[in-house]
């Protein structure tokens, strides 16, 4: 088997162990996020794979960096050192979900077969360069509205968290 | 290749950690021993012989690696074992981009001075660093000791913070040097440009030929003057080390997120810290100060006087020029890296420590904003020259 | 090289884990980041799909990255307000329970 | 042809911009900011702009003049206002002005007899002792009113004329009610407002109606310019009507334009709004209801004159309800009472007048009136307005006589103002006058020796009526109460000085469009310099050549006519006072109907008002809004679901968060489930 293959398996197994090691895991709220923090970076490697090396980097830089940061931050900042509920309502709704989830996944899974072989990739594909090309000039209205949807958020945040000072 | 590239990681490997990190604590002892005017690290000795108390650091390292190593009762095992790893981890890979030489023909090789070279260059930078992020706080959260959570908390919201602009204040240098690899703007370094330029570019005022030789060399440092400063503040901060510390703050939180950690763990955390100060000395000469480059001596003219240059140099012929330009930017970049450690300590042994909210403010609410403005200035001035 | 099939493959199959999670966990933390991880394999899905069709080398089709960007993005945004309704809701109820928050009902 | 491109000239721009800024600057004040700024500065800028615009006026007229006759055309063009495409075809209306001989005259007349009558307005607005906190908003909406005009006459295309013209109905509206704490008063506006919205859809369907055509042949266009290009080429389309059948499309166009025109220039049968509008301000019924905005259709019908000209049918309509409007208002002016009234009524005889030449084919003479009437009909209201003042608001002319002696200066210049109206020779009225009767004599519409009679008519009417009201106002026994009669004094100055120019120009302006028949005899060659400088941009009509003799023949019957009028006048209202009485006695029936206007009104609110009102009362508003659209559609909707949700749906928002989950999911595997079926 050669080199990208194998590391590829290497990192679904990973992402896929990672993810599930997220959301089985009952007890530590920390332990899922590094998890979670195993899947994005198992990911980032898949793009690498996949030549989309901006986006590899920014998976791991906004993923990695900030945003399990910020889960890490808000589970520290509350304190919770273990999750012990007590047994979940409504367990039938909850049991009836992830069966439904399985379904969709075994429909997709039967539907995704047999896909092309992918063609060589164009000089420069998925770098930097090219990706801000794009960003910049096709894509700059969406980056606008972007920009604006990540200003509201962060006026948002600050208003919910934000501590009221009687 | 692949074992081109091994020796090549080898390299920087014992050239940093083998030799520089040791050593900067030992500088770091004489450094605060001077600035504290008192005499400093001199008391492990070898049947007698303390060598400048350079033995201070085989001492550490000794009494690290012979220490219990302690788990506090209700950490979580796991986790308390990997944070100083992944707090470690990341600082030693990053020298992998970071060129120590340049790119030297030796028949049909070429050699390139750095282990690795990819096309997104200082995002991998950006992102190993933001993988670093978690050896702080997961050590600080597994420890089971408030000390520490707090300890974790002040550094993850540091260094998120301050990973914001650490990023904007290097897209001036992005923009200067139309790369995001170390090598070409290393590189890109390697020249100079006209002192009062500016005047014929801006005002269309000539600059009279005579003065053609005030001339300065085309280092980020000279072109990104306030790019370098930000760079430097944030890469400090992300650090942690004095007058950021806050995460450890002695004095208010005894040693912050590795307060319960012991021995060799505990020295991995020491180690990555010093690793950190080289690494950081490296980004700094590559980006800002020329990296490899010799001031005013580019590698063109360097290996053609060698090759056949005048008097006691001449004829060497192309292999052992090339051979001798390579040592001179090697050493060159030794200073400038030796430079910048000095840069670091000077400030470390300085300044105070900031208080949590003061290093907050500095982040969001002057170097943010700071940086932006730099970027948009840089934009402007590009503009304005480019067309 | 490697099959696209297995990579959308891993892209659905690591959905259907993050849709179980948001489905049954009850701490709200957790399920953001299940939310996060469903994000994550659509992105895989998206980097799959535009390896599927990069274009040519004079006209570089890359808008499944671009639509990768805008998910960080959002991503991003929607945790920031997502964390702060979650440090809100902790500092009313004292729990991250998504079953002690059932006020608004009827 | 004129040169369609015209001169650039971008100071034409600031004619309307200029009463536009003062308007907006009492509006910004008054109305966002709420604080009204002072009298004099309010002065300042109301004035100050209209007289600016006259001033550019001006300077636009000379740059006009200087230009040869053939290709006297400014235009300001600023922007395309509508850019647009009809199949595959480039549409666009440009915001651009034009100034050809026509608009200039309109724009001289409406900035000159406006800036008189801003001056006036400051006394006359300083001495109304009613309301003092709507003096800037008077003059806000009589800078609007100017710069809709502005815009109306300079607009170079039928929608900015459009927009002029809705602009000008709009100020009326306002300014018919600026006084509007009197229900009678909002009444008077709103009447004046929906009459006028009836013309305004006939303007529309005309608009609609020749663009389809244009678009038809293939040259959407709504310039005028572009329209006139174009016109030959939708001239023979015909249009099939219900009730009619085919018809001209230009005729039936042509009708549309003028029924905006009778509703915007008070025609039969749409003048029913002007009588009433004298609820307005003095300066207001001078402005608006004699001297500018009621002439808009008359300009409008001149500025499509080469769409009339083809247009017999519509044509001969326009002349047959010009002449019948002008006796029809003649007869009811003889037995008002009301000071203004009199005048509102020989305004609407007048603007009847002006459709009577326009209909007969004599454009420029309708143009001619026009501007004559300006002069000396805005001299009229504004002695009345003074004659008002005087009386302290009193407007009955049974309470007045004997003035003469107590305002001579009123006195002089509002009999100067009649002797004009009454078509004495050598005032400009005679001239105007004589010009419409002599076209409508020689016109080739049908029945036009009617016309003529009908005209001539009207004439010794107007003598009549016009001294009737000079001689009750200023002479005789002072019928005011005693402690009134102390209080009458002369305006001041600001009311004085209006009075005075207009009357020098009623004496004058007739001199400007001198009919050549009377420089021949004064020995004038192209003594007619209007009809020389209106003629490259009007239509001709065909009229029947008059000899020299006919037409001395036909002045000698109009100067007969009008002496009778005078002189009847005379004798029943200053030489035996009493007989008047003994007259309305002996025609009871004549009187009643007269007095009572015909009971057009009665007619209007049994036949439209009250049978449209019953409609939207009861069907419209009790059956179909309330009970069908209210009742049923929005609140059965509300009810529906409201109850829905009350029994049923509301189970399933338990609280449960991942409920909701479940349910996303199971639509999301659904919709999964159907894409991969």
């Amino acid at each position: 088997m050669e080199t990208p293959l194998l590391l590829f398996y290497l990192f679904a197994a990973l992402a896929v162990g990672s993810a599930l090691g997220m959301v089985l895991n009952l007890r530590n709220t920390v332990a899922g996020a590094m998890n979670l923090v195993l899947t994005m970076v198992s990911l980032g490697g898949i793009y690498l794979l996949l030549e989309a090396y901006l986006v590899a980097a920014l998976q791991i830089m906004v993923y990695g960096g900030a945003i399990v940061v910020l889960f890490l931050f808000v589970v520290m900042l509350l304190n919770l050192r273990q999750d012990d509920f007590a047994p979940a309502r409504a367990w039938l709704v909850r049991v009836g979900s992830a069966l439904l989830a399985v379904a969709a996944l075994v429909g997709l899974l039967s539907a995704t077969r047999g896909l092309p072989e992918a063609p060589p990739v164009p000089a420069g594909f998925g770098g930097y360069a090219q990706v801000g090309e794009v960003l910049y000039t096709d894509y700059v209205l969406l980056v606008e509205v972007v920009s604006l949807l990540l200003l509201a958020a962060i006026v948002g945040a600050l208003i919910l968290a934000k501590r009221k000072i009687d | 290749m692949p074992i081109e590239v091994l020796l090549k990681s080898a390299f920087i490997l014992l050239v940093i950690i083998g030799a520089f990190a040791p050593v900067i604590t030992w500088v770091e002892r004489k450094q605060s021993a001077v600035m504290q005017d008192r005499i400093g690290a001199n008391r492990a000795d070898v049947s007698g012989i303390t060598v400048l108390g350079l033995l201070h650091p085989l001492a550490d390292v000794i009494k690290l690696l012979t220490k219990e190593d302690v788990v506090p009762t209700g950490a979580n095992r796991i986790l308390h074992t990997i944070a100083p790893v992944i707090a470690a981890v990341p600082a030693i890979i990053a020298y992998a981009i970071i060129p120590y030489g340049s790119t030297y023909q030796f028949g049909d090789h070429a050699l390139q001075l750095v282990p690795a070279d990819p096309d997104w260059g200082l995002l991998y930078i950006f992102a190993i660093g933001s993988i670093a992020t978690y050896g702080t706080v997961i050590a600080g959260w597994a420890s089971n000791n408030n000390w520490s959570l707090l300890g974790s908390l002040r550094a993850s919201a540091q260094m998120i913070s301050y990973e914001v602009t650490l990023g904007l204040s290097v897209v001036g240098c992005f923009m200067v040097f139309q790369t995001l690899k170390l090598t070409d703007m290393a590189t890109a370094q390697d020249s100079t440009f006209r002192l009062l330029g500016f005047l014929d570019v801006l005002f269309g005022i000539p600059v009279p030929a005579w003065l053609d030789w005030l001339r300065l060399p085309a280092w980020g440092l000279f072109l990104q003057p306030l790019g370098f400063l930000i760079f430097l503040t944030c890469i400090m901060a992300e650090n942690k080390r004095p007058p950021f510390d806050i995460p450890e703050g002695e004095s208010e939180i005894i040693a912050g997120y590795f307060l319960e950690y012991s021995g060799m763990r505990f020295g991995l955390f020491f180690m990555a810290e010093f690793i950190e100060v080289v690494v950081i000395a490296g980004l700094l000469t590559s980006i800002f100060l020329g990296g490899w480059a010799i001031p005013f001596l580019d590698q063109a003219t360097l290996t053609a006087f060698f090759a056949q240059g005048a008097g006691p140099f001449a004829g060497f012929g192309d292999g052992l020029a090339n051979a001798l330009c390579m040592l001179l930017h090697f050493l060159c970049f030794v200073v400038k890296v030796v430079a910048m450690i000095w840069l670091q300590m000077l400030i470390r042994w300085t300044l105070p420590r900031f208080r949590y909210d003061q290093v907050m403010d500095l982040c969001w609410k002057i170097m943010l904003p700071l940086s932006i403005a730099n970027i948009f200035v840089t934009g402007l001035v590009m503009l304005v020259i480019h067309g | 090289m490697i099959p696209l099939d297995h990579v959308i493959g891993l892209s659905a199959v690591l959905f259907s884990i993050g849709l179980i999670g948001v489905a049954t966990r009850r701490n709200v933390i957790v399920m953001l980041m299940s939310i996060e991880l469903m994000l994550n394999a659509v992105n895989l899905a998206f980097v799959g799909f535009n390896r599927m069709w990069p274009g040519s080398d004079s006209a570089p089709a890359l808008s499944g990255q671009m639509f990768v960007l805008m998910v960080i993005t959002v991503a991003a945004a929607e945790v920031a307000v997502g964390l702060g309704i979650v440090i809100s809701m902790f500092r009313n109820r004292d729990s991250v329970d998504v079953d002690e928050v059932s006020l608004l009902k009827w | 042809m004129v040169n369609e491109a015209g001169l650039p000239a971008v100071y034409l721009r600031w004619i309307p911009l200029l009463p536009l800024c003062a308007a907006l600057i009492h509006g910004i004040t008054l109305g966002l900011l709420r604080r009204p700024i002072s009298k004099p500065l309010t002065n300042a800028i109301s004035c100050g702009s209209v007289i600016a615009a006259f001033l550019i006026s001006c300077f636009a007229m000379a740059d006009l003049i200087g230009e040869p006759a053939g290709q006297r055309r400014l235009v300001d063009d600023l922007y395309t206002w509508i850019g647009s495409g009809v199949g595959g075809q480039i549409f666009s209306a440009e915001m651009a002005l034009v100034v050809d001989p026509l608009s200039a005259v309109m724009i001289l007349i409406v900035t000159g007899v406006g800036s008189l009558i801003h001056v006036y307005s400051i006394g006359y607005m300083e001495a109304d002792h009613r309301d003092d906190k709507g003096y800037q908003r008077f003059f806000a909406c009589l800078n609007l009113f100017t710069f809709s005009m502005l815009c109306l006459v300079l607009g170079e295309n039928l929608v900015l004329m459009f927009l002029g013209w809705e602009g000008v109905g709009l100020c009326s509206y306002l300014l018919i009610g600026f006084w509007y704490s009197d229900r009678w008063n909002a009444y008077c506006g709103s009447k004046a407002f929906i009459v006028n919205r009836i013309g305004d859809f006939g303007f529309l369907l005309g608009i609609f109606l020749i663009f389809s055509a244009l678009v038809q042949v293939g040259s959407p266009t709504l310039s005028f310019a572009g329209i006139e290009r174009s016109f030959h080429q939708i001239a023979g389309l015909s249009l099939a009507l219900p009730l009619v059948g085919e018809a001209r499309l230009v005729n039936v166009a042509g009708i549309c334009f003028f029924l905006g025109a009778a509703g915007k220039s008070a025609q039969l049968p749409l003048y029913v709004w002007l009588p009433d509008a004298m609820a307005g301000p003095t300066p207001v019924s001078a402005l608006i209801h004699a001297a500018t905005m009621v002439t808009a259709g008359v300009y409008m019908v001149c500025r499509l004159s080469f769409l009339y000209a083809e247009a017999e049918v519509a044509s001969a309509l326009i002349a047959w309800i010009g002449g019948l409007t002008a006796l029809f208002a003649a007869t009811i002016g003889l037995v008002q009472t009301d000071i203004k009234k009199v005048l509102a009524y020989s305004t609407v005889s007048q603007l009847g007048y002006m459709f009577l030449a326009a209909g007969c084919g004599a454009y420029g003479a309708a143009i001619f009136h026009l501007g004559t009437h300006a002069f000396f009909k805005a001299l009229l209201f504004l002695g009345s307005g003074s004659v008002i003042l005087a009386m302290h608001h009193e407007q009955d002319i049974e309470k007045m006589g004997g003035l003469f002696s107590r305002i001579p200066v009123t006195a002089w210049t509002f009999l100067v103002g009649v002797l004009a109206i009454a078509g004495t020779p050598g005032l400009s009225g005679f001239f105007s006058k004589d010009e419409i009767l002599a076209s409508s004599f020689a016109s080739q519409v049908p029945g036009h020796a009617y016309l003529y009679a009908i005209g001539l008519a009207t004439a010794g009417l107007t003598s009549f009526y016009m001294f009737r009201l000079f001689f009750r106002t200023f002479t005789g026994e002072c019928r005011a109460s005693a402690e009134l009669q102390k209080q009458i004094h002369e305006p001041g100055r600001s009311v004085l000085v209006p009075l005075l120019v207009l009357a020098f120009f009623s004496v004058t302006a007739g001199y400007m469009g001198l009919p050549q028949v009377w420089g021949d005899l004064l020995g004038i060659p192209e003594s007619n310099s209007l009809g020389n400088f209106l003629g490259p941009v009007l239509a001709q009509g065909e009229l029947h050549h008059l000899e020299h003799a006919t037409e001395y023949l036909l002045a000698v019957a109009a100067i007969a006519v009008a002496l009778l009028g005078f002189g009847l006048a005379y004798l029943l209202y200053f030489a035996r006072p009493g007989l008047a009485d003994r007259f309305a006695d002996a025609l009871p029936a004549a009187h009643r109907t007269l007095s009572n206007k015909y009971w057009v009104d009665e007619l209007y609110d049994l036949l439209i008002v009250r049978p449209t009102v019953f409609l939207s009362d009861r069907v419209c508003y009790r059956i179909l809004d309330a009970g069908l659209i209210d009742a049923v559609a929005v609140n059965g909707t509300a009810h529906t679901v409201r109850a829905l949700a009350a029994h049923g749906l509301r189970h399933l928002h338990g609280g449960l968060t991942q409920s909701y989950v479940f349910f996303m999911i199971a639509g999301a595997v659904a919709i999964v489930g159907y894409l991969l079926r």
